[in-house]
């Protein structure tokens, strides 16, 4: 919904930053405001990714909606199937905006047949982080991370530290999240889904109970027998507890968490490619986190000051900011050579490095990601996947029993209007 | 009673008091930690510092929750007193066809699951545009099985040759339920009062669906706030605002316990 | 002139039973009426459907000479006293005397000062201020009573308003209630299961046992002549000894040892062989061993102060006797005494239905005034 | 006979109590509000569910009858039945281990003490705790590093239970914060029907001489068993529509060992989009209860003793 | 033997008001001693203080010359029945009556014996399987007679078992415990409010005042020896009228017009000119004009069947007397009827203290056996 009084067109825009990050976007935010006078943005916190895509369901296409929307990437599909948004297409063209100054990466996943659906706002990867005082400890190179399963496996063994029977340090863990598996397969080269990955065409079925897939789940069910894996539940603050407090040594994390580990650990933190299996070139990552969505039943004046908005988000020197507080990405690249990044790369080498994976990425329909409807629950399957493998489920078995599910779900999904 | 036995049940019941209350307890002393510390799992606080509460004001506009919070749980608690009262009323002083029925299908309404009416009674709430505002946030909940029950016991109560000496002196019905039922029933009207202003307090899901702007937010919502998936959580902040929306529940149900147990009990005993 | 009449009145809760059964009544402006009967036997049911209350199922209640049935309790001019008293314990002494009558289009003044003036009769100025809660039984029992005072109704029902005030000021309130009752002229229709409080303020009085009337009447005359072992034992405390007897021309006997000589002088028919004698605690006499009637075996000796209660049975039978001496007699258990019964006081019952067949004072009551005891 | 009363017409002595219509308008006008909100917000939900169950709907509506369909997906799927078993076993642990963790503390507090008024106060303190900012406290004392209970388990050399990550111990953790949240609740009604029962019969066991645990099995149990009725048919009930704690503290995982029925219907409607599927285990659910509640009030009152 | 003994014993609650103050009292083997007194007056708290339910603050207690002040119930070796029976309603009546037998180690056997017993001997052989709610009010009390009785307890406490019940029924209920009593040759503390009870049942008995003893002795004692005016209004129904009167060497003024003679011979100190003269109801005549004492003005007539009550006033003064005559009397408001005072039992109380200055039957009751009524 949205108002216009006094001659400024009001227009909401709903979120899923809490917390540190809330704060950041309400700057942000501020600072539009009062950049100009035509328009006023109000930014409204709608809880977890997955409680704000719910809520946008129940008020798309009603005067309700907000203009503008934070959704995040596994909403995608169902967003663009929704029928109730603007593709930013149709604003890229009348202006002739020049959408090259934007990082290809990021954009790609957005785009669906060459059209521009959303506006990329916050997005991250995940990248390797681990605790280089242990890996000092263990006699292993601390500047040198491991980046095939196997260097993986040895330095985890190394990193594991028991007494008597318990472990006290454990070598590695992975979220139980459904998009760490992900990764893990597309830097593979893998397809999560067929009609590839569902952007030729709506998929129908599961792809990612192959070999590719295989392998993640192998590797997570091996190092944990081995004991050098620590399940550190669904929980991101969780996991982030316990790498801090040096239960792990490594772990997956996603690029935007990099800043806040590194203030609140009491050790050196490093950051690092994904690890890949040994006889693969690894492909690089897909982009997660975030975009912005244009709701399509709102007055074009409410339209308009919803581009003017993301245009605004998307200029360097806001794309610097954003980063430097967030440690999303810019998807500006010229952000990174603002003088406030700079500074800030000095400060945290960290961050550079989860920017230049993104940039070694090679594009392809496996490293753009899953185009489907019912990703959030296909997560859901996957993390249930990976639990079955701490109960010692056969992975080959546990995946199978996912793709299943999908293909299910896929069907069901398919009747829908 | 002997000493020993004295002793021995004081100190099981400080044991009991020491289990039940550590939650609450961890709650306040985490909130007057620094973000160190509560890594470091220490169970008390080095020093009282303040800033987790100044912080987590900053934060979320808590004040305004806060309010509607207060305000929410205020007009609940009068829809449903009222309304309850009302029909109770009815159960008891009135005679008519279909009366036990009815009676047996409001009882019956406990038995459905919220959640699982959640979904319709949100699009009714929109269509009705009452999204965003008080009165999306509290008429669905003014008809209440429980207090219409508890209220009923009560309502029997009262000699029913009060009612029948109105009815000589001519006094008509609403009259008699408004200036003679509603005093006498004071105490059992607070019980209900308190019981539902706590439950209406502690609700989350209902309004983070029906409210999508932060004028109309409640302090539960501000607690999920605090909380982020991205980064890792400033727990001694968190629970600050744990503190903040926990107290003015702790503090009502002190101060009404004893009336609260008395008129519970009422209801749960035939 | 007729105030308030019912007509073969009948009840029923369940549309089966008649609680009450053709019930036939006519009450005169003025009168106290008594309706007295044990626990259950319909009192409050009659009351409750001349207020309205409960509905009437059958025959027809007038008032003033128009049908009543159907209108509603307010529409019925009358004024109630419930047993429990109904105060309502959130309003003080004059809110509750008051309440409701501003339904009758009553002014503030015309109210405030009926309400001091039926206070000040009943002792209650002091208290004007006061929650029931903060009042004794009696005083309570009185602001009921102003209460009904105050609506200056022509009739008022009480539900045995004092039921639950002890013996003391039971007795005073009795007399309270009469007196006021009569300074103001109401008729009034008064339940009790209390035969003193009934005997001691009825103008008339109906007695009543399991819905059905038993007899109507002066107190005095019912005392005098039971229609039935019923009333005969519900009326008089100690209860009347009801025994049975062979009745025969020559006497009426009691036990194989103790035969009376026959009173009735050929009034009933010999057929009449088995009967029931009533005779009543107090004319039970001592006597001198030559003119007893019978040696009585002392089962049990109440000695209450003024009088004494002695339990005693006749040549060993099972049956009971209870004799009211004055005074303080000592006797022990098994002591044999020699008993006179007052002939002149008997009454006979038939064993069938209980009906009175014959009675010793018939026609004109023994009337003990004028009498100097001792 | 008087004259007025001769020129009534003759009624018949059986004339049938005629109902007044207007009470029974009146009986309904109070209850009017109540009756347009339960069918608002409850009935008419209700009855969508079942519509919708025999539907493929998402949030905007149906769009495909499909009869039975959403029944035999439920019915034949393994998540279904995981749920079934995730919520029966959490009744199991909470409403029991509840009720006698109440029990006893109202037992406790039931004596005539000094400073007893306190312990009644800290006992009943939970009921004012809201489920979010319990659930948040747990959460953190759950935590495998940095919670109170790793780090007591650490202190007595136990090996760190992680709790809320190990489908053995989910449920159980769920379930134990649980039985802290409703113990304020369940304590108060106990106390208070403690407090109702005749000290005379106590005062007779005295005299009698019986044991504590004689009078406790042979009065207090007995005389306390319609409260104790009341607080199990609400804590069952309530077990039954668990939600909140189980969204904060684990999402229905790990490995679905805590998705209990509602957070499944939770998660089909608002997650996954299903509303048919979602309206089917809704309506499933409200039949078990009904069931169960109905079957309670048939066996147990039998054994419950109303004065 | 003395069984149980109280010696100065004193109880306060909030540890500053004595509710019960300095109580003697010694009872014999197999005494049924009657606690008597108003509402309020410690009856019960004497009672709970003996049972063991409650702490003694003073005095002490002795049970078969043992002192008892701090042993715990069940090792007093007695049995209590409660003013509400205190039944287990979830029991049945077999249950309820061997309810803590197997404490004193006795058989299944046994128990089941004994309560078979007590249960033929109460008439509750065809309820033992009743739960107390499907009893009437006469069957729970007795009840509660038969779980006392079985545990065999030498000393058995009652406090106002009687109370909840009917009048019929309470009569029926008094001689049935005297007469279990007296079989089994048990000690019995009995509290009541009920004079009537207390006259009845007792061997002796204490009137309680405030917390203090007014009297102890045997009913008729107390009755025609009250110790002070409190004892004399208490006991006898209705209440002796105790007025104020003038003594002088002549005569006793009860009002300006009514002296009676002065019957104490100078038995009486002349300074005690202002006493309060007590005299029964009954030992007010009627009397023939010439012999009055003085013409009483009818305030009311309440003519009970056996007895009429009459109030009056004398010479236009607003102290009421009531009288009590037998037979039935008809009066009217306003009537003036010569009445005549027994002297032979009038009584002089001490206007200061209540307490009794002379009685014209002292030393010995007047008693009225053997001497033949009409
Ligand atoms: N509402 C009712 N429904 C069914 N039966 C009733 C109802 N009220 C009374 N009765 C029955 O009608 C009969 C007469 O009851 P009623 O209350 O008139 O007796 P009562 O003479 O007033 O007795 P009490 O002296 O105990 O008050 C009783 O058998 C009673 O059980
Ligand atoms: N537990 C208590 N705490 C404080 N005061 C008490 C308590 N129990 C009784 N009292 C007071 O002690 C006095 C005597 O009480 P008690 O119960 O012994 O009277 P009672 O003679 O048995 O009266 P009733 O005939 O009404 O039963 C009363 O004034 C009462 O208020
Ligand atoms: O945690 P974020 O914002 O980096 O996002 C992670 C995933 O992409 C969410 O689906
Ligand atoms: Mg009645
Ligand atoms: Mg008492």
């Amino acid at each position: 919904s949205g108002t216009t009084e006094g001659g400024k067109t009001e227009i909401i825009f709903w979120h899923a930053m809490g917390g540190e990050l809330e704060a950041s976007v309400n700057e942000i935010v501020d600072e539009y405001n009062s950049s100009q006078d035509k328009y006023t943005v109000e930014p409204v916190y709608q809880g977890s990714y997955e409680e704000s895509l719910t809520k946008l369901k129940t008020v798309a296409g009603t005067a309700d909606a907000p203009a503008v929307t934070q959704i995040f990437e596994a909403g995608t599909k169902q967003m663009i199937d929704s029928g109730n948004i603007q593709p930013v297409q149709k604003f890229i063209d009348e202006e002739n905006y020049d959408t090259s100054q934007w990082e290809e990466n990021i954009s790609s996943y957005y785009q669906v047949d060459g059209e521009q659906y959303s506006m990329p706002f916050n997005s991250s990867t995940p990248v390797l982080v681990y605790n280089k005082d242990a890996f000092k400890e263990a006699g292993l190179d601390p500047e040198k991370a491991p980046r095939t399963y196997t260097e993986l496996k040895e330095a985890a063994e190394k990193l594991t530290v028991k007494e008597g029977d318990k472990t006290t340090q454990y070598g590695l863990s992975i979220l139980n999240y459904g998009w760490f598996f992900e990764e893990l397969l597309a830097t593979q080269g893998g397809m999560y889904v067929n009609n590839e990955n569902g952007r030729e065409g709506d998929a129908t079925k599961a792809a990612f109970n192959d070999e590719k897939g295989q392998k993640v789940f192998e590797l997570i069910s091996e190092m944990y027998e081995a004991g050098t894996y620590y399940n550190s539940g669904q929980n991101w603050d969780d996991m982030r507890a316990s790498f801090q407090t040096g239960t792990m040594a490594m772990m997956l994390d996603s690029s935007a968490g990099i800043k806040g580990l590194v203030d609140n650990a009491d050790f050196e933190v490093g950051v690092a490619y994904l690890p890949h299996p040994d006889d693969v070139d690894p492909q690089g990552v897909i982009i997660g986190g975030a975009s912005l969505w244009m709701a399509k039943d709102i007055d074009e004046n409410q339209q308009q000051a919803a581009w003017d908005f993301m245009k605004y988000l998307s200029t360097a020197e806001v794309q610097a900011k954003w980063h430097v507080e967030s440690g999303y990405f810019a998807i500006n690249p010229a952000a990174y050579e603002e003088d406030i990044v700079k500074q800030e790369w000095e400060k945290y080498p960290q961050l550079k490095v989860t920017v230049d994976q993104l940039h070694d990425t090679i594009p392809s329909t496996a490293t753009q990601g899953a185009l489907i409807s019912i990703f959030p629950e296909a997560r859901q399957q996957i993390v249930t996947g990976m639990e079955s493998l701490y109960q010692g489920e056969d992975p080959q078995a546990a995946l199978d029993k996912a793709a299943v599910e999908v293909d299910t779900v896929l069907e069901k999904g398919s009747r829908s209007r | 009673m002997i000493l020993a036995k004295r002793i021995s049940l004081y100190t099981v019941l400080v044991v009991c008091a020491a289990f039940m209350m550590f939650p609450i307890f961890y709650a306040f002393s985490i909130s007057f930690m620094e973000g160190g510390e509560v890594l470091g799992g220490q169970l008390l606080p080095s020093s009282l510092s303040l800033d987790n509460y100044v912080e987590v004001f900053q934060k979320v506009p808590l004040l305004t929750y806060l309010v509607n919070s207060f305000a929410t749980s205020a007009i609940v608690m009068v829809g449903q007193l009222l309304v309850s009262s009302l029909a109770a009323f009815a159960f008891v002083f009135m005679k008519f066809k279909g009366r036990d029925f009815l009676f047996f299908l409001f009882i019956s309404t406990m038995m459905i699951p919220w959640e699982a009416t959640m979904v319709p009674n949100f699009m009714t709430v929109q269509n009705l545009g009452w999204t965003n505002s008080y009165i999306g946030l509290t008429v669905p909940f003014f008809a209440l099985a429980f207090g219409t029950f508890l209220l009923r016991q009560h309502f029997k109560t009262i000699p029913k040759e009060l009612y029948e000496a109105s009815q000589v002196a001519g006094i008509s019905r609403f009259r008699f339920f408004w200036n003679v039922i509603l005093p006498v029933s004071r105490s059992s009207l607070i019980t209900l009062g308190i019981y539902s202003f706590l439950t209406n307090w502690n609700m989350y899901l209902w309004p983070l669906l029906v409210t999508n702007t932060e004028s109309a937010r409640t302090v539960q919502i501000g607690l999920k706030q605090l909380q982020t998936q991205e980064i890792a959580s400033d727990w001694g902040i968190v629970m600050a605002g744990v503190v903040i929306v926990i107290l003015p529940t702790l503090l009502l149900l002190f101060a009404g316990q004893k009336k609260l147990q008395k008129g519970l009990t009422q209801g749960a005993i035939k | 002139m007729t105030h308030v009449e019912l007509a073969g009145l009948k009840k029923s809760y369940d549309g089966k039973k008649n609680v009450i059964n053709q019930v036939d009544l006519q009450l005169q402006q003025g009168e106290f009426f008594v309706l007295v009967g044990p626990s259950g036997c319909g009192k409050s049911t009659i009351l409750r459907m001349i207020a309205g209350l409960e509905q009437i199922s059958g025959g027809d209640l007038f008032v003033n000479g128009k049908r009543m049935n159907d209108a509603p309790p307010n529409k019925r001019d009358l004024s109630m006293v419930f047993q429990n008293y109904a105060l309502y314990p959130h309003l003080n002494v004059e809110q509750n005397i008051t309440f409701g009558l501003h339904t009758k289009k009553i002014s503030r003044e015309e109210q405030k000062r009926r309400c001091l003036e039926a206070a000040d009769m009943l002792g209650l100025s002091d208290y004007l201020k006061r929650k029931p809660r903060e009042l004794s039984g009696g005083q309570r029992q009185r602001v009921a009573l102003a209460r009904a005072i105050v609506t200056q109704s022509p009739l008022c029902l009480m539900d045995e308003p004092l039921s639950n005030l002890d013996a003391k000021l039971r007795t005073r309130m009795r007399s309270e209630i009469r007196q006021i009752q009569r300074k103001l002229g109401i008729t009034m229709i008064y339940v009790t299961h209390d035969q003193t409080e009934a005997m001691t303020m009825a103008d008339r009085m109906m007695i009543l046992h399991d819905g059905e009337s038993m007899q109507i009447g002066k107190p005095l005359d019912i005392y005098n002549h039971p229609a039935n072992t019923f009333v005969a034992t519900f009326i008089g405390s100690p209860a009347m000894n009801v025994m049975e007897a062979d009745v025969s021309p020559n006497g009426i006997k009691l036990s194989p040892h103790c035969i009376l000589s026959n009173p009735m002088k050929g009034n009933l028919k010999t057929a009449n062989k088995n009967v029931q004698i009533g005779i009543r605690p107090e004319h039970i006499l001592f006597s001198a061993p030559e003119q007893a009637d019978a040696v009585a075996e002392i089962v049990n000796t109440e000695v209450l102060g003024t009088e004494t209660l002695l339990t005693f049975t006749l040549d060993n039978t099972k049956e009971q006797w209870i004799a009211r001496w004055n005074g303080q007699w000592q006797f022990s258990v098994g002591d044999r005494i020699p008993v006179r019964f007052d002939l002149d006081t008997i009454h006979l019952f038939s064993k069938d239905n209980g009906r009175i067949l014959w009675a010793a004072n018939d026609g004109q009551p023994k009337q003990a005034a004028r009498e100097v005891l001792r | 006979m008087n004259a007025a009363r001769d020129l009534q017409p003759v009624h018949s002595q059986e004339n049938r109590p005629k109902r007044n219509p207007f009470a029974f308008l009146e009986g309904w006008l109070y209850l009017l509000p109540s009756i347009i909100l339960f069918g608002v917000f409850v009935f008419y939900p209700m009855f969508r569910s079942i519509y919708l169950s025999f539907f493929l709907a998402d949030q905007m509506g149906p769009f495909e009858f499909v009869g039975l369909e959403n029944y035999q997906y439920i019915l034949g799927s393994d998540s279904f039945k995981s749920s079934v078993k995730a919520t029966i076993l959490f009744v199991l642990y909470t409403v029991p281990a509840g009720i006698l963790l109440a029990l006893f503390l109202a037992l406790l507090t039931n004596e005539k003490m000094k400073g007893i008024g306190i312990f009644r106060t800290l006992f009943s303190s939970t009921m004012g705790m809201s489920v979010a900012a319990s659930s948040v406290i747990w959460m953190f004392m759950y935590n495998p590093s940095i919670g109170v209970f790793s780090r007591v388990a650490e202190l007595l050399g136990f090996p760190a239970i992680q709790w809320l990550q190990d489908p053995d111990y989910a449920l159980l953790a769920v379930s134990l914060s649980t039985i802290w949240m409703n113990t304020g609740f369940a304590y108060l009604i106990i106390l208070g029907g403690l407090q109702n029962i005749d000290t005379h019969l106590y005062e007779n066991a005295k005299v009698a001489g019986v044991s504590y645990f004689y009078q406790l099995r042979r009065i207090t149990l007995p005389m306390l068993s319609p409260t104790l009725f009341f607080i199990v048919t609400v804590s069952l009930i309530n077990a039954f529509q668990t939600f909140g704690q189980i969204d904060i503290l684990t999402k229905g995982g790990p490995v679905e060992s805590t998705n209990v029925v509602v957070y499944s219907i939770y998660k089909d409607a608002f997650i996954n989009n299903d509303v048919g599927a979602a309206s089917a285990q809704a309506v499933i659910l409200f039949f078990c209860v009904l069931l169960l509640t109905i079957l309670q009030f048939k066996l147990g009152e039998r054994k419950v003793h109303y004065q």
